[in-house]
């Protein structure tokens, strides 16, 4: 019975890494100017991780094997040579220098969507989640975007930033879309804004994950490489549409996102 | 690795006999044959002793998370600093004083326990004195809300009177939860089952209040 | 029982079906709805959140808080008898209220106190159905594709404004109402009350959001009375 | 072998009457198992509910016959709509984590096994015991109610995120009433566990028999004492958390909702509160608590190795540091749970180095299990075979951890199946193991009959690999960024990846169904099993001394005087055995180990 333990461990182990190994399950590919950094952490950290979880479960197998009593044994029980301070000091040792490293270097990847600033010429659009969609907002030739009025908010009329072009003049030439396009290559200042409750901002391809918090506006930036469209989608459980709130993200050449954006303004 | 000290020495104490139909007294129940407070001084086991520790900890941990609370909250902008009803300095006046009266039973109850007094009134009076006052506080709590509700200030009102009304009231349950264990102790010191420990125990809790009470007082009525 | 007797129930019967029943001597009243001054802007709704519904409108549908005809008339109005009729139990028929292509249909459902209400789901996404109530109950009810109809009903006259959340574009209303006397004004404006026994009425226009008319009419006889509401709109 | 000493301090007489035996009984031993027969009752709410959402998540239109009778609103025709999934789920979740995880390896196996295994006859606050048990009873009855009302339980999630959780019936169906009885449910819940807490904490540091040192405690006693001190803390403040959020939703207070939220057109009513409030108060309870299920589950497996390697562990000061440190960091790393909440950047780089650190202790740990089994005489039976499959789940599970301890990773990974994948396996299927494994151990003990040592060793097999084939897949899909909490899955990048949810489903509902076995075993041994003696695995902590089931007072009136730590195995005696006991004052001629 151990020894079959033994191997069902073994087994189960080189089993569960094999689709890690032939990537059979893959995170889309990357899009984005900063994502290599992220996408190199998490391979390092499979590798390391993957490692050490074999290490464990065949070490664990081996010594099952090697070691569940056999009816016959009348033997002493023996010590692993070098006790338990060998082993203390490889975990401390290791494993220490080993999460060090990674959090060193995982910081680097996080300090470079975090800690820096976005350019001076970065493309601001304001993105407004609410249950259950992703509506975003352009400046318009202005440049400036209308103050918003939460009493105003009313989606039978497509008002859905609370906008008021009576009162304020930035308001009328504000461009609101329910999908988001962005010119390839362009640094691209989301300002983050919550209607209702928590949301997230998850584009995977762009490597981009960002709560909406109510009442605090955040703001993330990021630059697109590569001309398609991708999906936004909600990682933070807002309701029951949760499921099914999503956005599509479109990268466009500029001359494209010009007239992308001629086209919406018409539609006001 | 595998720790094998030498038996340590066991000393027999005198021990009524448990080997009856059953019913044993001890701990939170001792009878003693003679309903006699030294008696059971004596035979009592030790109760737990760490435990009345243990429970001011879980406290703390309880409050200190309204606080760091009230802290967040105070950042935002809709904060608004309202004046605390006077009743409150002459009820945590009350507290401190219940606090003193109690020290005095605890001392009376000593002494009575040593034979040094054998009159068992005083101890008694001096604990409903520490119930008394303990009640005032509470009603002056009571009257402290009244105020604020003439105020206009009631539990939504602004954040701060939030916190102000659920600290009260919180700190009012434990207090109530202080009193009850005072009845308790005067009822055992009526029916000589009383154990020091037991008597302790209340003593430390309710001193504990006072200080709670000051902590919460002060963080309501200084600006932070 | 003599034949006195029989003629007496005779003409009572008879006037109890004349006042009720759709005989001669009950008037109708008809009319227009226009507007005055500019009606807000009709956006077009972006469903690429929603590709299954998207793709049921080649051209983009826009909102309906407004719809407009030609020569200033407009529609989804309801009007109805707000005084001088009875409340009436409600009648057998089933008010149907459909998802269709992530729209409601109709806009502007009007049905009576205690009718039976069905809402049935078209699309191939699920729906929530979230009647935002104030007098009556309110209820949120999400409507998986392929389910069967939600049946409900209301015991109290109200407007009430229906949501989907999952599809925040998706607006309409139930009109609430105590008397089978009322209309919704189709897209020429034109509504019609028949089967008025003679009496004095109050006639109300309710438009979405809270826009609201009355007329008194009188009806004596068998006449057809013309009432029109004209409303004033604001661009926004 | 035995010897008396002083009068222990007797707490209660024997029980009288069938009400004091049986309901409200001060005896932590009938206690104990209340607590187990709840969390085993609850747990088999809690796998139903997965079950559905499985079939749900595969299958997503669906109809699960017999659904619509359970709930008209939450099925309509039998298919799940998409709120009473997440309703499910967060009842799932609930149910899961605090009546099964909390309570079976902390509350029923400490309770009956702490105080016999220190040498005392009952706890030293028998009845705050009782309280702890009722009161966790009736929260447990407030939560199911949540089920019964109009608009049916919570679909916030157990994390319950404000603003959702706080603004009322407007943010979807259960978030009214639903979610004023779950943090009601849960306030309750804090209290039975503070009053267990304490009762805990007082047994070890006052309850000890003669001779019994701290160093002499054996080591799940040592770990029921430091998952009570975290239990201590960290319920002393979930329980202000939900009392906060209680009043904002019934007293129109505005602690955790901001001003200018807008719901339906309408403007919510509150201003001013903090969102991430509740997320900082929860998760410095939250993540406690998953340690506060894991660690007792920690203890209970060295106790049952050494005792079937017929050894001690190389170390088990090492295993208690770790355990310590363990518990200790659990304080300072709740943050990584909120590295994309929002949180200032800094302070997730800030939570994210402690976070990475808590895989020392837990390496030591596992190493040491490891190298102990060498060189041992392992003893296969049920619980030896759940306690190894504890290590096993205990890396695949941790492991993971590498990844979601860093905030650029998570950039990825937050709130995907992999984080879902992680927490099952290293809590809760690990956890379940530790149950397994203490079940098998000390039924004996505890119903004084043995189990069926073939139907368990099934159990075992099926739930093993089984377990392996529901929770492995889930770290695919998250890799593949399959965000959690979907009631289906819509999205272009995630509809190639249903598949793999059917297999899962297929996978849980073996599984699940394989736990029938046990409980025909756990029910079918409690009255037909064989007579169990004493000391069946031949142990050595104080609970293997008195016979099987113990009587009321646990050593007969007399205290046992206690000479040995618990570790007293492969050694040499004049008797033969291979072990000591630790009230034999006998000493051993000398140890076999090295060679």
């Amino acid at each position: 019975m151990g020894k079959l333990l033994a191997v069902t461990i073994i087994i189960i182990a080189i089993a569960s890494a094999v689709p890690f190994i032939l990537h059979t399950w893959e995170p889309p590919a990357d899009i984005s100017t900063h994502g290599g950094l992220i996408d190199e952490q998490m391979s390092d950290t499979m590798i390391e991780a993957g490692v050490s979880f074999l290490a464990a479960q065949i070490l664990l197998g081996i010594f099952i094997w090697q070691f569940s009593k056999k009816p016959s044994d009348t033997g002493k029980v023996k010590t692993f040579p070098g006790g338990a301070k060998g082993l203390v000091i490889a975990a401390i040792v290791l494993v220490g220098v080993e999460v060090l490293a990674l959090g060193a270097f995982g910081s680097k990847a996080w300090a470079a969507v975090y800690f820096t600033p976005p350019a001076p010429d970065a493309m601001p659009v304001q993105v407004q989640a609410g249950q259950f969609a992703f509506y975003f907002r352009y400046p318009g030739p202005d440049g400036k975007f209308g103050p918003i009025h939460p009493e105003m908010i009313n989606e039978g009329n497509q008002n859905l930033f609370g906008l008021d072009p009576a009162n304020d003049v930035e308001s009328r030439d504000d461009i609101v879309t329910a999908e988001m396009a962005i010119p390839v290559n362009k640094e691209v200042h989301l300002l983050m804004h919550a209607k209702d409750v928590s949301h997230s901002f998850y584009v995977p391809a762009l490597r981009i994950h960002q709560d909406f918090v109510p009442g605090l506006d955040l703001s993330v930036h990021f630059t697109a490489t590569k001309v398609g469209q991708y999906e936004i989608v909600c990682s933070q459980l807002c309701g029951l549409g949760h499921y099914n709130m999503r956005a599509y993200l479109k990268v466009l050449s500029q001359q494209d996102f010009d007239d992308w954006l001629k086209k919406q303004q018409a539609a006001q | 690795m595998a720790t094998t000290l030498p038996p340590p020495k066991i000393e027999i104490l005198p021990v009524p006999d448990r080997s009856g139909n059953g019913h044993v007294g001890g701990g939170q129940n001792l009878i003693p044959d003679v309903a006699n407070l030294r008696v059971a001084q004596q035979y009592s086991p030790p109760a737990s002793s760490s435990a009345i520790w243990v429970g001011i900890a879980a406290i703390c941990m309880s409050f200190a998370a309204f606080t760091s609370a009230l802290i967040v909250r105070q950042a935002s902008n809709d904060w608004r600093h309202i004046t605390l009803p006077s009743v409150l300095f002459l009820s945590t006046l009350l507290l401190l004083a219940s606090s003193v009266t109690l020290e005095v039973a605890r001392r009376r109850v000593a002494s009575y326990m040593l034979g040094a007094d054998s009159n068992i009134a005083s101890p008694r009076l001096w604990l409903y004195l520490t119930l008394g006052l303990g009640l005032l506080f509470v009603a002056g709590q009571y009257m402290a809300w009244l105020q604020l509700r003439s105020q206009g200030l009631y539990l939504a009102t602004n954040p701060n009177s939030s916190f102000f009304y659920v600290f009260t009231a919180l700190h009012a349950l434990h207090v109530l939860g202080g009193l009850a264990g005072l009845l308790r102790a005067i009822r055992k010191l009526g029916n000589a089952t009383l154990r020091r420990s037991t008597l302790n125990a209340t003593a430390i809790y309710w001193h504990f209040m006072g200080v709670l009470w000051i902590y919460l007082f002060l963080l309501l009525w200084l600006k932070i | 029982m003599t034949l006195k007797h029989i003629c007496l129930a005779a003409a009572a019967t008879l006037a109890v079906v004349t006042m009720t029943a759709a005989g001669p001597g009950s008037g109708t009243i008809s009319g227009k709805i226009t507007y005055e001054g500019t009606p807000a802007k009709q956006k077009p709704i972006d469903m690429s959140k929603e590709p299954s519904c998207a793709a049921k409108h080649p051209t983009p549908i826009t909102t309906e808080t407004v719809v407009t005809g030609p020569g200033n008339t407009l529609e989804n109005v309801v009007v109805y008898i707000s005084a001088g009729a009875p409340d009436e139990a409600a009648p057998s028929t089933t008010a149907d209220f459909d998802q269709k292509g992530c729209q409601y249909v109709p806009h502007m459902l009007a049905f009576q106190v205690g009718q039976e209400l069905k809402i049935a789901n078209d699309d191939q996404t699920s729906h929530n159905i979230h009647p935002l109530a104030k007098i009556n109950r309110e209820w949120n009810k999400s409507q998986p594709p392929g389910t069967p109809p939600i049946i409900d009903k209301y015991d109290k006259a109200e407007m009430i404004h229906v949501k989907c959340n999952i599809h925040p574009w998706m607006s309409g209303t139930f009109a609430v109402l105590k008397n089978s006397h009322y209309a919704v004004s189709d897209k020429d404006g034109n509504f019609k009350l028949p089967n008025l026994p003679p009496g004095k009425y109050t006639v109300t226009a309710w438009h979405e959001p809270d826009q609201e008319m009355t007329q008194d009419v009188v009806i004596s006889g068998g006449e057809n009375k013309t009432v029109s509401f004209v409303f004033k709109l604001k661009p926004y | 072998m035995h010897e008396t000493s002083a009068a222990p301090a007797v707490v209660h007489g024997p029980p009288t009457t069938f009400l004091s035996k049986h309901v409200f009984s001060l005896d932590h031993k009938v206690i104990g198992l209340q607590y187990y027969t709840l969390a085993l009752f609850a747990v088999v709410v809690g796998m139903v509910l997965s079950w559905l959402m499985r079939i749900h998540l595969g299958w997503t239109n669906a109809a699960i016959p017999g659904l619509q009778a359970l709930s008209p609103n939450g099925a309509p025709g039998g298919v799940m709509t998409p709120e009473y999934y997440l309703q499910l789920m967060t009842m799932h979740a609930t149910i899961m984590v605090f009546f099964v995880l909390t309570t079976a390896p902390f509350a029923a196996f400490g309770n009956y096994f702490l105080p016999i295994q220190v040498g005392a006859e009952d706890m030293p606050f028998p009845h705050f015991n009782m309280m702890s048990f009722w009161t966790t009873f009736t929260a447990f009855l407030i939560l199911v109610t949540a089920f019964f009302v109009p608009d049916g339980p919570p679909l916030a999630g157990w994390t319950s995120y404000a603003p959702l959780s706080a603004i009322g019936k407007d943010a979807g169906p259960g978030q009214g009433t639903g979610q004023v009885i779950w943090a009601a449910a849960l306030g309750v819940f804090c209290i039975g566990q503070l009053l267990g807490s304490l009762n805990f904490i007082s047994t070890v540091l006052d309850m000890r028999t003669k001779g019994m040192t701290l160093s002499r405690l054996p080591v799940t006693c040592w770990a029921w004492f430091i998952t009570s001190c975290m239990g201590l803390t960290a319920f002393a403040v979930l329980m202000p958390a939900t009392i906060l959020l209680i009043l904002d939703h019934v007293a129109g207070t505005s602690f955790f909702v901001p001003s200018g939220l807008v719901l339906n057109d309408q403007l919510v009513p509150h201003s001013g509160g903090s969102t991430l409030l509740w997320q900082h108060l929860f998760w410095f309870f939250g993540h406690p608590e998953v340690y506060i299920a894991i660690i007792p589950g920690m203890g209970i497996v060295t106790h049952v190795l050494i005792t079937n390697m017929r050894r001690p562990m190389l170390s088990m000061k090492a295993i208690l540091y770790s355990m310590w440190a363990l518990a200790f960091l659990s304080y300072m790393v709740y943050g990584h749970h909120m590295f994309v909440s929002g949180m200032n950047p800094f302070s997730s780089l800030v939570f994210s180095f402690p976070t990475l650190m808590i895989t020392i202790p837990s390496t030591v740990v596992v190493l040491i299990w490891i190298g102990s089994l060498y060189g041992s005489k392992l003893r296969i039976n049920t619980a030896s075979l759940f306690a190894l499959g504890f290590i096993s789940m205990f890396v695949s599970g941790g492991v993971s951890g590498f990844f979601l301890a860093q905030p650029s990773i998570d950039i990825m990974l937050h709130a995907t199946y992999f984080v879902v994948g992680h927490f099952h396996m290293v809590m809760g299927v690990a956890a379940m193991f530790g149950i397994f494994s203490g079940t098998y151990f000390w039924f004996p003990k505890m119903t004084g009959h043995m189990m069926n040592e073939t139907i368990g060793r099934i159990h075992f097999w099926l739930t093993f690999i089984g377990t392996y084939c529901i929770f492995m897949p889930f770290h695919y899909l998250g890799w593949a960024g399959n965000v959690r909490r979907y009631a289906a899955f819509t999205d272009d990048f995630l509809k190639p990846l249903i598949p793999v949810h059917q297999f899962i489903t297929i996978a849980a509902l073996f599984t699940g169904a394989v736990q029938l076995l046990f409980l025909y075993n756990l029910i079918h041994s409690r009255f037909r099993g064989p007579a169990a003696p004493a000391n069946p695995w031949e142990g050595t902590s104080l609970e293997w001394i008195m016979p099987s089931p113990p009587p009321w007072n646990n050593f007969g009136g007399k205290d046992p005087v206690v000479y040995h730590d618990a570790d007293q195995y492969g050694v040499k005696t004049a008797s033969g055995a291979d072990y000591i006991m630790q009230n034999s004052p006998e000493q051993a001629l000398a140890t076999s180990e090295g060679d």
